[in-house]
């Protein structure tokens, strides 16, 4: 982003616009708002130059409640709408806000194809498991055999991993965080907009009508430290009411380990390394809650930096710009075999 | 033998080989030699789907047509006056298209036992009198091509490439064309392959030195320059045309040119001639699929390019829904598609107007845009450009309609000083559009056209989307009337165009007996057939619709100044359709659908039925 | 107090509250019991497309209308005799829609500051004077309700979720209809919790006897039961009634019946309903857009199902493409579209007829599908079943147009006996249709129509695909007269459908001054404006177009019959296009796009504006 | 598949077509064909229990040339057409023939969720990393910079790994083999052929027109030994002209090491594994390649069995038949709340 502007001071208020937020009372997705609102003034950028992106979805009325430029596109089509607004203005700050129906199931070949090309637009997925606006149909994060309006006998589809999918892709920055984890999100938000290159995020998000509870074995005091572990760059993987618990790696194998009977300890521990430019640690990774007896990660799973498509394509301008001359058009038309008639 | 020149106002010739005999190449090269010597062009190549067929097969035949002369040229021709055919499958394949009496110049080496089974002769055609009725010149071509390279220590192979070189010689002594031009180009082109060029040149002498000195040759042409506007000319492909045309106005209304594209035969050259033009500041996108093309290219409008998104007919049905999206949105878009035979995959290598009412109304809701279509590959240039024009001007999509067979044909094009192409406007958003201190997305201006708001510029922050919107402050709003209201403002924003561009003009008389009514690439055919038609002393006119919605506001009153209205179309009367709806009027149809332009013999003949001639 | 009873013929009830009201529940099971005593009836839901707006705010207001009497009843009712309304926001959003005189009953408790405020009333409109036009019953329905189960330790929350059956009571007393009925359902629905069972049988009584006893009413009304056509009725809702079709068919013709659909409003009911039905060989396929809907369809068709795929209007947008290769594959294949109001995403909740000539034309190529329009809730069984029918036979897609208006509401069907239903043809490959031992795809029987060979059975191996087929050998061919052939082939067989359906009937007079000519669901509205009109002494009549491609043989011979044509839709006039074309008659219009269904006065208006009434 | 039967004797001709085929002399296809066209005997399943469905592209007309049933669709839709196909007739052997452009660009989103939901289809990815009939675009599997028709300077895009991709979705069998490698190419095709979910081949395949030579530093004798490493069940990853080198683990991290200067033996090489079922493992091997020195895995990188979409799907449908009986359609539409009129 070439247009930090240090001396700016924002607050929440200045990034709420002036339309009713219309989400259902108790809907996952207000925290998500709020917390993006808190974070933006922390990016130092001018309010002009965000772009709030969305497909269609409950979700997607996001950019309608962020006081700044927005575009709510149509069903599955927001990365790639949000790749033209990035590529025509790469000093923009371009934002998507998007469902796992939006996302993933229309969307997920522009979703795929977005990542591998690194283009800097920062994918804040909504996951509640469901879809919401069309009243709770299963969606491609739903689980197995999930009872819904359009599963009455329960589903027969594997849910997509909607991290793993995402470093299958090579995105830049995959990360994971929860509506009701305010801290936690913001912190990932603030990690999404100061990325550069694609980055997703993955947050959990309950839908209090038709998916309530999803997630509340991850998001609820009673049950959250036994099921969730965070992971903390250069920190082991430690989880449990009473930091019990750890992952421990046996060669390309991980075991959870207690660190209560002496056996194990902390130092035991795999060590978060965000920046671990090998896309299979953080695969490893992203597969660790398929396991029995495993927590689910919330946190960072990799970042790491390489040119976005935008850098290489104004490079490339650049770069014929000086080899051949800022185009003109006169010898476009004229540049050629040409004749005339007198 | 004495070898005397005739001269002649116009000549047909069909280069025909297999996909490796470099048909292509001779083709383009006969053209730009042609176009120089100031004779007027058009040219027209058809080559198979399959990209290098097995040699000798019927399948692989490649070929490419030139129309010249020293009168306007308005087609690639009907029929070839004279045919070259490298092998007999060429021979086959194109000797349906030939009328009696027509040049053939067979590569008679090339009529070997395999050839002629592959092609499915059982008899050699040279020899079994079947083409008595033509006058057939036969060359050992491949013969004399690797004579004339002896003893310069290139391969086989590398000799008999230069054949098509012989071709270009032979055929320029035919019809007294120089041989400096292609010179030159030979030396251009192969400037790293001193080898190279000291074979072509030496092999393309030769042909014309066959010509002068073979006794079989008799006939020799020569063609008077054209009378042409003045003015600097250059040859252009109709895809070409288009992406110069896009690159014009961008330049013009000082804009990024985004182009989001999938490539699609016979589109994809507009994304080749793109991509090259970085120093434009053109952003070429490669897009997954069509809907990421048209859906990047919407949000690069919205982020304040003119953006464009280009494709053939199953390209089109995949964007409709996110064209729905830029009506919705009100925001600067253009599309093109270069038609080619469907439905569905259909014959992607063959043209056809099929995609018209597709343009109109493959929508859903009331989706209106404005709909453009080229009639000829240099009018692709007018068709880009205009398109560009009326979508930045009233922000809205623009649908550019070409063809196959202009997109890959050619013609001489006066090329324009950029100085004197049409202004550009664009409303971009200024305080002005502002209430109190306040912007509104949908305020409108005296044209009804909403301001352009680009992000990244303070205080014009705003969120439009798919949604109806309300008037003027672009909210949500599922409010009845203010639906109603919306639906038929966006109708009669795009119906008002009708003031802004010219009125439909009519060749020939104002009234008359029948009006030839045509869109699109029909125009040569037309043309050359109401000229012929005229001459012979009929009433007949001609008018072909560049501006297909809105139409010209004239055009209801100019149908009606006729007796009866033709309207040939390579469909099942789209056109027609439409304009029986909106004028009422009976209007006889002439369809044509195989893939194939029409002859403009095709459309004489049937206003001659019509008019009772026999 | 004395309470007369008033016989009427007809009555519209409207219950309107927040989406948490349960209105749609209440206005529901109204609709059972008013069936149940034999009145004809018409219901429809509107509710916001926020699934759970705030409570209190305008557009978080859910209604639910009725419309039954003693006579035929072919539309929900133009305008509430009654309105039922919960809270402010309801009244203030419905009030435009009452005429003078009408009767609101409100709910007086919620009529509190805050709900006064989020509904935008400055002052109590139930004190201000300003209901003044209206007979305002104003009851204290939450009180009443909780002094209902006061003692049953029920908590707050659980009370006042009941007062929709208060609601309900009172509606009850006051047209006259048992409770057994709701009784009985409360006690199936509730069979697990006895509380609930006892808590809302008492609210719903405490209703009844509230009418009964309080001061305020003096109105009751009862609606003798409705002369139909005799047989055993239910009540559907059109999206239901598709499902049921679709089953049907499936059954009849022996076959699976395979969806492949992508959810999508007002269409998502489709795939609700068929998911249920395994035991009925029913694969539905929730696919990852509407692309993989269709396609998964047509790969279902060739493996010898019948398929469907539903939508609405931009999911059919992206099914375009698909429409093609179905075309030229000639697989037999259903596409549904609900329409919603359009353009782009639009207004997903509202009703538009805006799909009309996308469904026509929307296809690069020429692409001819055969449409067919339902024109109301229970119509839309025939509307599927007749669909698979042609798509069956025909072996081609079919696209079934139906809109959201009718998708939701409900009327009673008369349920037919699965034997009556007309046998459902398949055309199955078999040894005769082999020549000289080999199988070809696309040869034909008489009605021009190519064998279904699937999968699976020895000797019929075959390809197809999008690309132009050889006419009979099924081979990829790009010949050009047998493209021509292809093209006027398949637009032939799909007009020739047109000697396979019934003739288009007239309601009314066979000739006269008027025809109101309709199509899909403005058929309640335009019959009774119609019967009004007639029993006025106008020479009006009314035709109803189901199939609207091809269209019945003798419209054009029915259209001459009639002074002047009315063609009144809910767009900006796409069948009006269509008839002026194909006729080449001037029709009149009558476009409506507002997101709502046509009130019946609207289009009696019209044609006596037209016939000069005043 | 059910119709398994012994009796059948086929040869490669009962599955040769009376098209002709009409691929450019040279093309990497015919290879593909005719191994295929020599596996399917091997199959033991009936010819006419073969369906064939293609997209567009060079690679998709291969269903014309194959003696079987066969679709030839529209770009990209292949596995939904596909998916169609095996839904309502479980008991075929249904295939996919694709290239690069025709299933990870416009079919991406197609192609993720059938291997997410584990469809019975093989489907085998002609990948030639161009766009053939379209006559010479880049494709989603180009190297970065490429120069072709539509970069005249170099693309600015990143290729998919489409084994990674693959993996990322959990297909059920992920695979790589080469056109000029027929011995190999046979037995992967068998592989897929026998695998009862979603199988995934990619087969390196060379355009002699558009992009020649893509993969000659993989499939030429020269270079193929110290290129390729084949990956066997059971075996250690050896590679090199003289099998001089091996791939070994350690901890999560593969090295590349000497097996000549005797510090290490084939006995400390990471032993392959295909039916490891955590698909971090798989994901690891399918990064291999981007490491430098590293060799290009072909063979099966992991295979798993687990329900297929049609196996759960007809077991609901059996489920629910014992539970409410065969389907009626008298009850359907009678069992409700009805009323006569007489
Ligand atoms: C082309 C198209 N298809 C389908 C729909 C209907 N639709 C709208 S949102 C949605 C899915 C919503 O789910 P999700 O993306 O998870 O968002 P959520 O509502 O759960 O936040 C669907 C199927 C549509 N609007 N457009
Ligand atoms: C909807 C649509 N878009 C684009 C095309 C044009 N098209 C045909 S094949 C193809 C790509 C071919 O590349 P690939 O799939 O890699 O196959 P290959 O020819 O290399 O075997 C494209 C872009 C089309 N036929 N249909
Ligand atoms: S339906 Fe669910 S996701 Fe949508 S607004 Fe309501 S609670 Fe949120
Ligand atoms: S273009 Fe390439 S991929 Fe296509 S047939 Fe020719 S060699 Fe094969
Ligand atoms: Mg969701
Ligand atoms: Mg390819």
């Amino acid at each position: 982003m070439s247009t930090v502007e240090l001396e700016i001071k924002y607050t929440p208020k200045d990034f709420q616009s002036d339309q009713d937020v219309r989400w259902c009372p108790g809907c996952g997705d207000y925290s998500i708002l709020a917390q993006v609102q808190r974070t933006l003034p922390l990016l130092k950028i001018k309010k002009e130059k965000f772009v709030f992106v969305s497909g269609i979805g409950c979700s997607s009325r996001f950019p309608y409640y962020v006081d700044t430029y927005g575009f709510h596109g149509i069903h599955g089509r927001a990365t790639a709408i949000a790749t033209g607004v990035k590529l025509t203005n790469p000093d923009l700050s371009v934002w998507v806000a998007t469902g796992d129906g939006d996302l993933l199931s229309i969307g997920g070949n522009h979703f795929i194809h977005t990542c591998r090309k690194n283009v800097d637009i920062k994918i804040l997925l909504f996951n509640n498991r469901i879809y919401g606006l069309t009243k709770g149909q299963y969606s491609p994060t739903s689980e197995l055999h999930k009872v819904t309006k359009s599963s009455p006998y329960g589903t027969t589809e594997y849910p997509f991993n909607p991290v793993a999918l995402a470093i299958g892709t090579e995105a830049t920055l995959v990360a994971r965080s929860m509506d009701r984890d305010p801290k936690h999100l913001q912190e990932m938000i603030l990690r999404a907009g100061q990325h550069k290159g694609t980055a997703f995020l993955e947050i959990y998000q309950n839908c209090n009508i038709f998916n309530d509870g999803a997630f509340f074995h991850l998001t609820e005091k009673e049950y959250k430290a036994d099921n969730v572990v965070y992971l903390r760059h250069n920190e082991p993987l430690v989880f449990g009411k009473e930091e019990d618990k750890g992952i421990r790696l046996d060669g390309m194998n991980p075991l959870v380990v207690s660190l209560k009977d002496g056996k194990w300890s902390k130092d035991d521990l795999l060590v978060h390394d965000e920046f671990n430019r090998d896309p299979a640690y953080a695969a490893m990774l992203s597969r660790l809650e398929e396991k029995p007896g495993f927590p689910v990660p919330i946190g960072v799973f990799r970042q790491i930096q390489k040119p976005t498509l935008e850098d290489m394509l104004y490079e490339q301008i650049n770069e014929v710009k000086r080899k051949k001359g800022e185009g003109d058009l006169r010898k476009l038309f004229f540049d050629t075999t040409t004749w005339e008639i007198k | 033998m004495e070898k005397q020149i005739k001269e002649v106002k116009r000549i047909t010739i069909r280069f025909a080989g297999d996909s490796g005999d470099g048909m292509q190449l001779a083709g383009n090269i006969f053209g730009d030699t042609t176009a120089l010597v100031g004779n007027d062009l058009s040219t027209l190549p058809d080559y198979p789907s399959e990209i290098r067929a097995p040699a000798g097969t019927l399948y692989g035949v490649s070929g490419f047509q030139l129309h010249f002369g020293s009168k306007e040229i308005y087609t690639p021709g009907d029929q070839p006056d004279v045919l070259v055919a490298m092998n007999p499958a060429a021979l086959k394949v194109n000797l349906r298209d030939l009328y009696h009496g027509a040049i053939i110049i067979v590569n008679s080496d090339s009529f070997d036992q395999k050839n002629l089974q592959l092609a499915g002769f059982e008899t050699n055609p040279l020899e079994d009198g079947s083409l008595a009725n033509y006058q057939v010149i036969s060359v050992p071509i491949t013969t004399l091509t690797i004579r004339a390279l002896e003893g310069m220590g290139l391969s086989m192979k590398e000799m008999t490439r230069c054949k098509n070189f012989f071709v270009l010689g032979l055929t320029y002594w035919m019809f007294d064309r120089p041989l400096e031009p292609t010179i030159n180009w030979i030396h251009k082109k192969f400037a790293k392959n001193p080898k190279m060029i000291e074979a072509n040149e030496k092999v393309l002498k030769a042909g014309y030195f066959f010509g002068d000195t073979a006794e079989i040759f008799t006939m020799r042409f020569t063609i008077k320059p054209a009378q042409l506007e003045k003015g600097v000319y250059r040859n252009v492909m109709g895809n070409e045309a288009l992406a110069l045309g896009f690159v014009a106005a961008a330049r013009k209304a000082n804009l990024k040119l985004f182009q989001g594209s999938y490539p699609i035969t016979p589109a994809s050259e507009i994304l080749h001639e793109l991509s090259a033009l970085r120093n434009f500041d053109v952003i070429t996108f490669q897009a997954e699929d069509e809907i990421a093309g048209i859906t990047t290219a919407i949000g690069a409008a919205f982020g304040g390019a003119l953006a464009i998104t280009t494709t053939s007919g199953p390209g089109l049905s995949l964007k409709t829904e996110a064209m729905g999206l830029a009506v919705m949105a009100e925001l600067p878009l253009v599309i093109v598609d270069v038609q080619r035979a469907g439905p569905s995959t259909g014959m992607p290598t063959k043209t056809e107007q099929g995609d018209l009412l597709q343009a109109m109304f493959g929508r859903n809701g009331e989706a209106p845009i404005p709909v453009i279509a080229a009639k000829s590959p240099a009018d692709c240039f007018y068709a880009a450009y205009e398109a560009s024009r009326i979508a930045l001007k009233y922000m809205t999509p623009v649908i550019v309609l070409s063809e196959g067979y202009i997109a890959q044909g050619s013609e001489p094009w006066r090329i324009p000083e950029p100085v004197e192409l049409q202004t550009i406007e664009t409303n971009f958003a200024s305080e002005e559009d502002k209430k109190d201190g306040k912007f509104y997305p949908y305020v409108r201006n005296e044209l009804n056209v909403r301001p352009w708001a680009v992000p990244g510029i303070a205080g014009f922050e705003h969120r439009i989307g798919g949604l109806e919107k309300k008037h003027i402050t672009g909210d949500v709003s599922s409010e009845p009337t203010n639906h109603e209201f919306m639906v038929k403002l966006r109708d009669q924003k795009i119906q008002n165009i009708a003031n802004d561009i010219p009125l439909q003009d009519v060749f020939g008389e104002q009234e008359g007996d029948v009006l030839v009514l045509g869109w699109g690439g029909t125009f040569g055919a037309i043309r050359d057939a109401v000229i012929r038609l005229i001459e012979k002393g009929y009433k007949v006119s001609h008018a072909q619709l560049f501006y297909l919605n809105p139409m010209p506001k004239n055009l209801g009153e100019i149908l009606k100044r006729f007796k009866r209205i033709l309207i040939p179309e390579l469909n099942l009367g789209q056109l027609a359709f439409i304009i029986r709806s909106r004028f009422l009027v009976d209007v006889e149809q002439l369809n044509k659908i195989q893939g194939l332009p029409f002859r403009s013999s095709e459309i004489e003949n049937k206003v001659l039925k019509m008019l009772g001639a026999k």
